[in-house]
């Protein structure tokens, strides 16, 4: 459980210093069971933040999405830093960006919260539909306390947290300058399970269940902008010359880009879910990103984001890496 | 394809003139439709565009950069920019394009008869220009006096010299070519075209300025226009923005409400006072 | 207009007779959401939901459609493609109708858009009245309602054991009358049952957006701070873009192969810097703000300035949908209140 | 149908072993099918997935991808993070419902004639069995 206070007293405090550009949190949303990033650039705006199991957003993809623009004739570059609230597995994009040096570590001010799990929003809203005002969703213990027009109900964990939160390895943010309350350990594994079942499956199978999921792709890309490790400044998709993943909307192309987007995740992901939570569609998404997720750690014992000084997966090797594919 | 608008003519390149080499090198394409009856009423007005597509490239927006005056074919001139352009580029005369055009509006040429024009260009700026210049020469005794003031990063960068040089030898036509730095041989104008703009000090009296190049370069150009006292109404510029339709439809060129390929390139700076959005 | 009664038990056999004879598109769960597709019996349908996310505009204005085929190269040669594809769309939304209506402005004019006006002209609609609204519905901030008939070409509403059909022009005459059998004459108690739905609709939708003069207050605000503070949040996901069925805007490409090619439109969006990109490297709309803004404007001032009509049927998906909770209602809301 | 089905086989191979392997193979005459097209990379690190994944929409049946052996690469290190890449590719096509035989690689070196022609040999028979690759080509439904 969170203390909103101390939360808002640890943005104020670093929105004061002169070298914060502004700290994004998350503030009560505009309708429902909504929460919304939220930005201060004076003390005063900190009061509007929280935190609860409604913030489900990883805000790390803030400081990549900040704009650079051309600098006029004797214009300094604003070398401000930006502070990010972040939960636990947020803090993992952070530390991923770092170590492919995305970002200096002198350009962020992490505040971290100790994170018991967050709703899927999906589950909630299906649970409780059509609510616009008047609600509230509460930490207790084992339990979440939904609360819609004045009347709680509690109810179990497990029904409302969306899988990545099942097999939460890391509630504590890895890297911090603040932290909120007090560290919690995990006692989960992750254990691959959904993906593990899904291997059994025989490969027609398992095409015929991703044929349907790539079909309904739209190709939006929102999966990618909503991703803190899609930086690219150009992703291989808008490029034209050559073109190697066409525009129209077809199996052969959405394929293409849904492997080709898992696969340039592939040691970088840190499997916050913002992929498949910002998905209109509705396509698994993170069902390959763990299983990539899987097989990188039982190959190279590679786990992504959790060491900021160690090499990015591909852009290193072991001699004794396996190769019994290799003719 | 009359009825369909995304549908091109097909249409031959007849002549490749090199304008401009070095990094980013301008290439004149002269072309002529298939279909002759559709070339002999293909008409247009200085000032207006076309789309002309390499099929399996792609499609890019351009001026038309002859003028109606000389009957027969349509030229556009090209700077080797990206992906068509640069397919556009390596193209030899006998290859077929695809064209389809007229579109967007013109320089005013019947309400400015009897007026002095005065002319910027910058660069490639000069392509919308120079129709425009062939069709008022070629009418020469319907306008008043002519000022040509044109710059370019160095001697080598000034596209149309042979016309530029044609124009020279003309009495009735006042060229005033400058480039941005020192050069040996060069005579004329060392500067930016808005100084060399200052230095030539045309009279706003009965007078039209039309100017077009790169964004920058127009607005210091009007702003030493308005000093010279010219009014917003007297400003004429042509923009460009990414297109892809150019019939209004695609979306992405617009500034305000306006679309730039169906309701400008052309507009006055009184026009572009008075609406906001982003170019 | 006609008002006719349909006995829902009658609903069936309509639909097998309106499949036997043309290409019939309906709502249809696939995967746990609802799309339109074409379907071969009645039974496929499912007519118990408030929205299909992916939009039915798609129907008309193809999110991939082929402009014409060509020979790839320097010696090229053109071939026109057919459009003159005949089609039904049931069940369509009062909402989504009046969106398509919307979207022909901007595809007729000066140029006519062939693909988009010769689709819409071969498309009947019969349409399906909403009877229970979701929380981000706002249609009845545009003067609409969940079962208004004006942009269909018949209009179905379950009031009970019948269906209550409207029918409202030609097109819609020349469908029920082939199966004018099935078809009684409406009573006035019919007519107030509808109605009393219709209310029962309304009263559900509880979000309204206050529209009243904000093309005009647009004018006003156009470099006010407010855009910022409402751009930042936004991630340029597009998704609100792609899903709204208003958003017109497309991108042309060639595709080809050695032998043949086609050219051929895709959906665009304006969230991504990509779209105005020029290719000298300059770009018109370079940050969130300069796009999250073009987007409100085109809907809430550009398409009033140009077609004298708001391009927004209050449908509320990109408010479902938005992952940082970018909420239309509350932008334009808001926007009417702030001090120029 | 009825007509025997020639597997097309896309073959990016290293400049500085498997092609040379290649070339060998051919000044020495060693038979092997022909249905590997060869494409010339200076490195197999120079492979990038998107190759792979974009040989099999445009109608390939296969991607054989050559490099130096293991401590021979010309740049060091190249065929290492070829092996990374190409393991975690594999497992995400296995996963998708693509027989990941589709995909190989193979170590290659310049002096290795024979082997190679065997190589091209197992894999063209591998991917004849499999069958035309019809997950995701392109169909260029113009």
């Amino acid at each position: 459980m969170v203390d909103n206070n101390q939360l808002r007293e640890a943005v104020k405090k670093t929105i004061s210093r002169d070298d914060v550009k502004y700290v994004v949190g998350y503030e009560k949303g505009t309708y429902g069971f909504q929460t919304t990033p939220c930005f201060a650039y004076k003390p005063e705006d900190a009061d509007k933040f929280i935190f609860s199991p409604l913030c489900v957003h990883n805000l790390s993809v803030f400081p990549m999405l900040e704009e650079k623009p051309p600098l006029r004739k004797g214009e300094e570059p604003d070398k401000r830093k930006i502070g990010v609230v972040v939960k636990g597995c947020d803090s993992r994009a952070i530390v991923q960006i770092l170590q492919e040096k995305g970002l200096d570590r002198d350009k962020v001010v992490i505040i971290g919260i100790p994170c018991t799990g967050v709703v899927d929003p999906k589950k909630l809203e299906k649970m409780f539909p059509g609510h616009i005002k008047n609600v509230e969703v509460k930490d207790d213990d084992d339990k979440f306390a939904v609360t819609v027009d004045g009347k709680t109900q509690k109810i179990q964990k497990s029904e409302l947290i969306p899988d990545k939160c099942k097999t939460c390895e890391y509630p504590t943010p890895i890297l911090y300058d603040i932290l909120i309350g007090k560290e919690i350990k995990s006692n989960k594994n992750e254990d691959y399970k959904k993906v593990n079942e899904f291997e059994k499956k025989s490969l027609k199978d398992k095409w015929e269940y991703w044929e349907k999921q790539f079909d309904k792709c739209i190709r939006c890309y929102a999966c990618r902008n909503a991703c803190p490790l899609c930086y690219c400044k150009e992703c291989m998709v808008d490029q034209l010359n050559p073109q190697w993943v066409r525009r129209s909307v077809n199996i052969s192309e959405n394929t293409a880009w849904n492997l080709l987007r898992a696969f340039h995740l592939a040691g970088r992901c840190i499997g916050c879910g913002q992929c498949e939570r910002s998905c209109p569609m509705d396509i698994p998404l993170m069902e390959l990103n763990k299983k990539i997720e899987k097989e990188i750690r039982e190959m190279f014992e590679y786990e992504a984001g959790v060491n900021a000084e160690e090499k990015p997966l591909l852009a290193m090797f072991k001699p004794d890496d396996p190769e019994e594919f290799i003719l | 394809m009359k009825d369909n608008p995304y549908q091109p003519w097909l249409a031959n390149i007849e002549e490749i003139r090199d304008e401009v080499g070095g990094q980013r090198p301008i290439k004149t394409f002269k072309l002529k439709f298939q279909d002759k009856e559709l070339q002999n009423n293909f008409s247009y007005i200085p000032g207006q565009c076309a789309m002309v597509s390499l099929f399996g490239e792609g499609e890019c927006f351009f001026a038309i950069s002859s003028s109606p005056t000389k009957k027969g074919f349509i030229e556009v001139s090209v700077m080797k920019l990206g992906k068509v352009t640069s397919a556009l580029h390596d193209l030899e005369p006998g290859d077929i394009v695809g064209v389809r055009g007229p579109y967007g509006n013109n320089f005013d040429v019947k309400g400015w008869k009897g007026k002095n024009l005065i002319f910027i260009g910058g660069g490639i700026g000069q392509a919308p220009l120079r129709s425009l210049i062939n069709y008022v020469v070629d009418n020469r005794k319907d306008y008043g006096k002519l000022d040509i003031i044109y710059g370019a990063r160095t001697s080598k960068d000034i596209s149309y010299k042979d016309e530029f040089a044609e124009l020279e030898k003309r009495k009735d036509v006042d060229v005033h070519l400058s480039i941005d730095v020192k050069e040996e041989g060069w005579k004329k104008f060392v500067g930016f075209v808005p100084d060399n703009l200052l230095k030539v000090k045309p009279s706003p009296k009965n007078s039209i300025a039309i100017t077009c190049g790169p964004p920058i370069m127009i607005k210091f150009v009007i702003q030493n226009l308005e000093k010279l006292g010219f009014t917003e109404d007297q400003i004429f510029t042509t923009l460009e923005m990414r297109m892809k339709c150019g019939i209004g439809k695609c979306g992405r060129c617009n500034i305000g409400n306006l679309y730039v390929c169906k309701d400008g390139p052309v507009f006055s700076y009184k026009q572009l006072k008075n609406i906001y959005g982003e170019r | 207009m006609d008002s006719l009664l349909l006995s829902k038990n009658d609903l069936p056999k309509f639909m097998t007779e309106l499949i036997k004879k043309n290409k019939v598109f309906a709502p249809v769960e696939s995967n746990g959401t609802i799309i339109y597709e074409q379907i071969t019996k009645p039974s496929e349908m499912n007519l118990d939901f408030c929205k299909s996310e992916y939009p039915p505009k798609a129907l008309i204005l193809n999110q991939t459609e082929t402009l014409f085929k060509f020979t790839p190269g320097t010696k090229a040669k053109i071939e026109s493609v057919d459009i003159d594809e005949k089609k039904i769309i049931f069940g369509i939304r009062p909402c989504d109708a009046k969106s398509i209506a919307i979207l022909e402005h901007a595809f007729k004019g000066d140029y006519k858009d062939p693909y988009f006006l010769k689709k819409r002209e071969n498309t009947v609609l019969v349409g399906l009245s909403c009877t229970k609204p979701e929380i981000n519905c706002f249609c009845t901030s545009f003067d609409d309602t969940p079962a208004s008939s004006k942009y269909l070409d018949i209009l179905l509403t379950d009031i009970g054991d019948n269906y209550y059909v409207e029918v409202t022009n030609d097109k819609g005459k020349l469908l029920t009358k082939s199966m004018s059998q099935l078809f009684k004459p409406a009573k006035d108690s019919d007519i107030k049952k509808k109605k009393e739905v219709e209310k029962k609709a309304v009263d559900i939708i509880s979000r309204h957006q206050k529209t009243n003069g904000i093309a005009d207050k647009l004018d006003k605000i156009f470099e006010h701070p407010f855009w910022k503070d409402i751009a930042f949040k936004c991630v340029g996901c597009g998704t609100c873009t792609y899903l709204c069925p208003t958003c017109h805007c497309f991108d042309i490409q060639d595709e080809s192969t050695l032998t043949k090619g086609a050219r051929v439109r895709v959906w665009d969006t304006c969230m991504n810097p990509e779209y105005t990109l020029h290719a000298s490297g300059y770009n018109p709309r370079p940050a969130r703000t300069n796009r999250v803004r073009n987007r409100i404007y085109h809907k809430y001032n550009y398409y009033p300035k140009n077609f004298d009509v708001i391009a927004c049927v209050g449908c509320g998906r990109c408010i479902d949908l938005c992952p940082v909770n970018i909420d239309i209602i509350d932008v334009v809301t808001r926007a009417g209140e702030v001090k120029p | 149908m009825g007509e025997k089905f020639e597997p097309n086989i896309i073959g990016f191979l290293c400049n500085w072993c498997s092609y040379a392997g290649a070339d060998l193979a051919g000044t020495s005459r060693i038979q092997y099918p022909p249905n590997l097209k060869v494409i010339r990379v200076m490195c197999s690190g120079r492979v990038n997935p998107i190759f792979v994944i974009n040989a099999l929409q445009q109608g390939a049946d296969g991607v054989l991808i050559g490099g130096c052996h293991p401590g021979d690469c010309h740049y060091e290190r190249g065929n290492y993070l070829a092996r990374r890449r190409m393991a975690v590719l594999k497992k995400l096509l296995e996963y998708t419902g693509i027989d990941p035989n589709r995909v190989r690689m193979t170590w290659v070196s310049a002096a290795e004639g024979v082997k190679f022609a065997e190589v091209v040999k197992e894999v063209t028979e591998d991917i004849r069995k499999l069958g035309p690759m019809q997950h995701f080509k392109r169909e260029n439904k113009w």
